[in-house]
């Protein structure tokens, strides 16, 4: 289990959701398709992959929404058998945001609109005031490190 | 335009210290149809009481006493009282002194009406 | 149930910033593993220095050990930062009744009455601190040894009723419930029911209607009552689960309900006459 | 938008693979795919039609190991390439980091070539990126065919690479190439991140 965030602020708020609506999995993302903060994964590639397909979802669903109706449709839900899954949208002071969740029969689709209404604002209040990020500072050797990164991953070291 | 509920929810609305009625989706938690008092918030109460009475069946079922009927959550500034089955709950809202007895005959009437 | 000490201390070794080591210190407590509590409350309350239930716990844990100077010094910061503490309140009292000041534990608790009214093991304890020659229990982890658990509640309840006292966890701490074929089922029937607690603690903590009292429940077999365990000592957080057959009468289940409680304070407090 | 989470040390960034329908902007995937080890890459997600072009995007996640002491991970976007999926270009290349511009070296897609190049600043310019600005690299693919087929990279180079960044010629199928282009870009991006100049 992975619970992790990229930036602290994002951290609270999606723990209480979590915990509020009782969710197996959720996950907070950038509309680029990039991961803020999840709950419930267990490998790091699992995530990058669901964000991807999160975020495709989620705008493909707007375009649809601004298609058929003149706006983007800003929350999408999905029953299957066992698990279902909710997809919406979030705005904060930092830009939009992505959530994206999976529930079973411990919790309803009731619930987690409920505290998704309730994520929305403490995320909001949550987040701080955009400051420029400071860049990592990768040392003169990084192209040397990316390059035996490179040449081990294509097998050529 | 009236459902099957309409009737049944207005019943309840009239008995004293009733705040809200509803019948919600057992399955989602999300209200079919509502009859609320200001002040009210039909979708946290659909949400929370199917939940409620989800983990009270199962609970039941778990311990091997069968299927669930009436249920009555009691707190400090009011009461939740509902009745249901796998696709519909019916959900009362009342204060501290609304008489559950009636609600309780009224929430097994309408049960056994809508069944 | 599965291990919660490793289950809690593979989390917190994950995550150590994470919350959990409350819970992992009042089990570890619990099973009289005291210096074991003490260093993960103590760790804790380092990543977390304001939070006031990481304090509560090191004072129980300190209470425990007898080292009940160490105890009200944390009890004391808990009410810096949450002067309603009733936790604490309640904490330090007991600590002044063993210390034989009878007249300061009897205040406090009268302070914790005031805060938290209707409270049923307060008003047990404070029964306890009047009555002259009360002996003084040992520590918070020996209250409540007399009579014998199963039997807590036997005066109280015909043959068709049931009651069982059940921990945060769902553990059985008293009563007994005997299934058809004779057996207790006591343990299973308190793993499945102690969850619906925790539901209507959301509940009413969401629908903003107070504290949750009790939940009636009709069943195909039995009528299940459950209601808030008293908010001290081993059964904080846990529930008071009563069945009785279909037929009776909900008026008289609730009554039954609030004497089992009363009952349940009295004995956690060592008061059982 | 790379992301940069200090606390765990990770770095995340979105390079698109970029060009026009059958360039082999999924081939590179799918060799990048078969030749790393199963613990440095993530599933790879087609969406693709019945005859198997990008419909949505594919998508590859890839594991550079510690570069500076942070983790580096690399998600790979393809785009579909046909012209009718306007839409769907623009939402994948959202936050891209990098862009591989794959060029189909086939002489009779050189206008082809110069149309999605075209698109491809345009869509930049949209989303609110200076197209000048960001990391882009260019493959001539198919260099493997008959020379009667195909451009040389002089000449492909003359043709589209105005803005003089790094080309790499390819024959992505079989490989050559491939593992260069990606390198390329991993340099150009981290460059830019470690620079600060990352929007």
């Amino acid at each position: 289990m992975i619970k992790a965030s990229v930036e602290p602020w994002i951290e609270a708020p999606l723990q209480q959701f979590v915990d509020d609506a009782g969710v197996v999995l959720a996950l907070l993302l950038h509309p680029s398709g990039q991961v803020m903060g999840q709950y419930g994964f267990t490998r790091a590639m699992d995530v990058m992959s669901a964000c991807a397909l999160a975020a495709a979802i989620h705008l493909s669903s707007s375009e649809l929404g601004m298609q058929l109706e003149g706006k983007p449709f800003t929350g999408l839900h999905h029953a299957g058998k066992d698990r279902q899954v909710f997809i919406a949208e979030t705005e904060t002071r930092r830009g939009p945001y992505i959530l994206l969740t999976v529930f079973d029969g411990e919790s309803s689709l009731g619930l987690v609109r409920m505290f998704f209404d309730e994520f929305r604002v403490n995320l909001a209040n949550a987040a701080p005031v955009p400051v420029p990020a400071p860049h990592p500072m990768l040392n003169e050797n990084f192209e040397r490190e990316l390059n035996r990164n490179l040449a081990v991953l294509f097998g050529r070291a | 335009m009236s459902s099957p509920f309409t009737a049944i929810l207005d019943a309840f609305s009239r008995q004293r210290g009733v705040q809200a009625s509803l019948a919600v989706s057992a399955r989602d938690g999300i209200a079919i149809e509502s009859n609320l008092q200001i002040g009210q918030d039909g979708t946290r109460v659909a949400a929370l009481a199917a939940s409620l009475y989800a983990k009270a069946r199962k609970a039941a079922t778990a311990a091997g006493l069968g299927s669930t009927g009436f249920l009555q959550l009691e707190a400090e500034a009011g009461r939740l009282c509902m009745l249901g089955g796998d696709d519909v709950i019916l959900v009362v809202v009342g204060d501290p002194q609304a008489n559950v007895g009636l609600i309780r005959m009224e929430l097994i009437r309408a049960a056994e009406a809508l069944a | 149930m599965p291990d919660v000490v490793r289950l809690w201390s593979d989390e917190l070794a994950r995550d150590p910033s994470s919350l959990v080591f409350l819970p992992l210190a009042e089990t570890l407590r619990v099973r009289g593993q005291l210096e074991m509590a003490r260093k993960v409350a103590l760790r804790g309350i380092e990543r977390h220095p304001t939070n006031a239930d990481a304090h509560d716990q090191l004072a129980r844990i300190h209470a425990d050990a007898g080292a009940f100077q160490q105890a009200l010094d944390e009890w004391t910061t808990v009410l810096r930062l949450v002067p309603s503490h009733v936790g604490a309140i309640k904490g330090m009292a007991f600590v002044r009744f063993q210390q034989g000041d009878r007249d300061e534990a009897e205040r406090l608790l009268i302070a914790a009455q005031d805060l938290e009214v209707g409270d049923a093991g307060i008003t047990a304890a404070i029964t306890a601190v009047r009555r002259p020659g009360a002996s003084t229990p040992a520590s918070t982890a020996q209250v409540g040894q007399d009579p014998e658990p199963g039997t807590v509640f036997s005066d109280l309840l015909r043959d068709d009723q049931m009651a069982i006292l059940l921990d945060t966890e769902g553990l059985v701490l008293a009563g007994t419930n005997t299934g058809n074929d004779g057996r207790d089922v006591a343990a299973a029937m308190g793993a499945a029911l102690s969850g619906v607690s925790d539901e209507a603690h959301r509940t009413t903590k969401h629908l903003q209607i107070g504290g949750w009292r009790a939940i009636v429940f009709e069943t195909e077999s039995a009528i299940v009552s459950i209601a808030p365990a008293p908010a001290d000592g081993r059964a904080a957080g846990g529930v008071l689960v009563l069945s009785a057959p279909p037929a009776t009468a909900l008026g008289m289940l609730r009554r039954l309900l609030d004497r089992c409680v009363e009952r349940a304070g009295q004995w956690l407090a060592g008061t059982m006459s | 938008m790379s992301l940069v989470n200090y606390q765990t040390r990770e770095i995340t960034s979105k390079i698109v693979y970029y060009g026009p329908g059958r360039s082999g902007k999924t081939t590179n995937l799918h060799t990048i795919y078969s030749q790393v080890p199963d613990d440095r890459k993530g599933k790879m997600v087609s969406l693709a039609t019945q005859t198997d072009r990008t419909l949505f995007f594919d998508f590859l996640p890839l594991d550079l190991g510690s570069i500076s002491g942070f983790t580096t991970r690399f998600q790979l976007y393809t785009v579909p390439g046909q012209v009718y999926y306007h839409a769907t270009r623009k939402l994948v290349l959202q936050g891209a980091d990098g862009v591989v511009f794959v060029a189909d070296s086939q002489a009779r897609q050189l206008q082809e070539n110069i149309e999605s190049f075209q698109d491809l600043h345009q869509n930049l310019s949209e989303q609110g990126v200076e197209p000048r600005g960001i990391p882009l690299v260019l493959q001539y693919n198919k260099q493997d065919l008959p020379p009667d087929l195909i451009l040389t990279t002089k000449e492909l180079s003359d043709a589209i690479n105005f803005r003089g960044v790094p080309e790499f010629p390819a024959d992505a199928l079989h490989g050559p190439g491939v593992f260069e282009t990606l390198r390329g870009i991993s340099e150009l991006v981290l460059k830019r991140l470690s620079a600060g100049a990352s929007r």
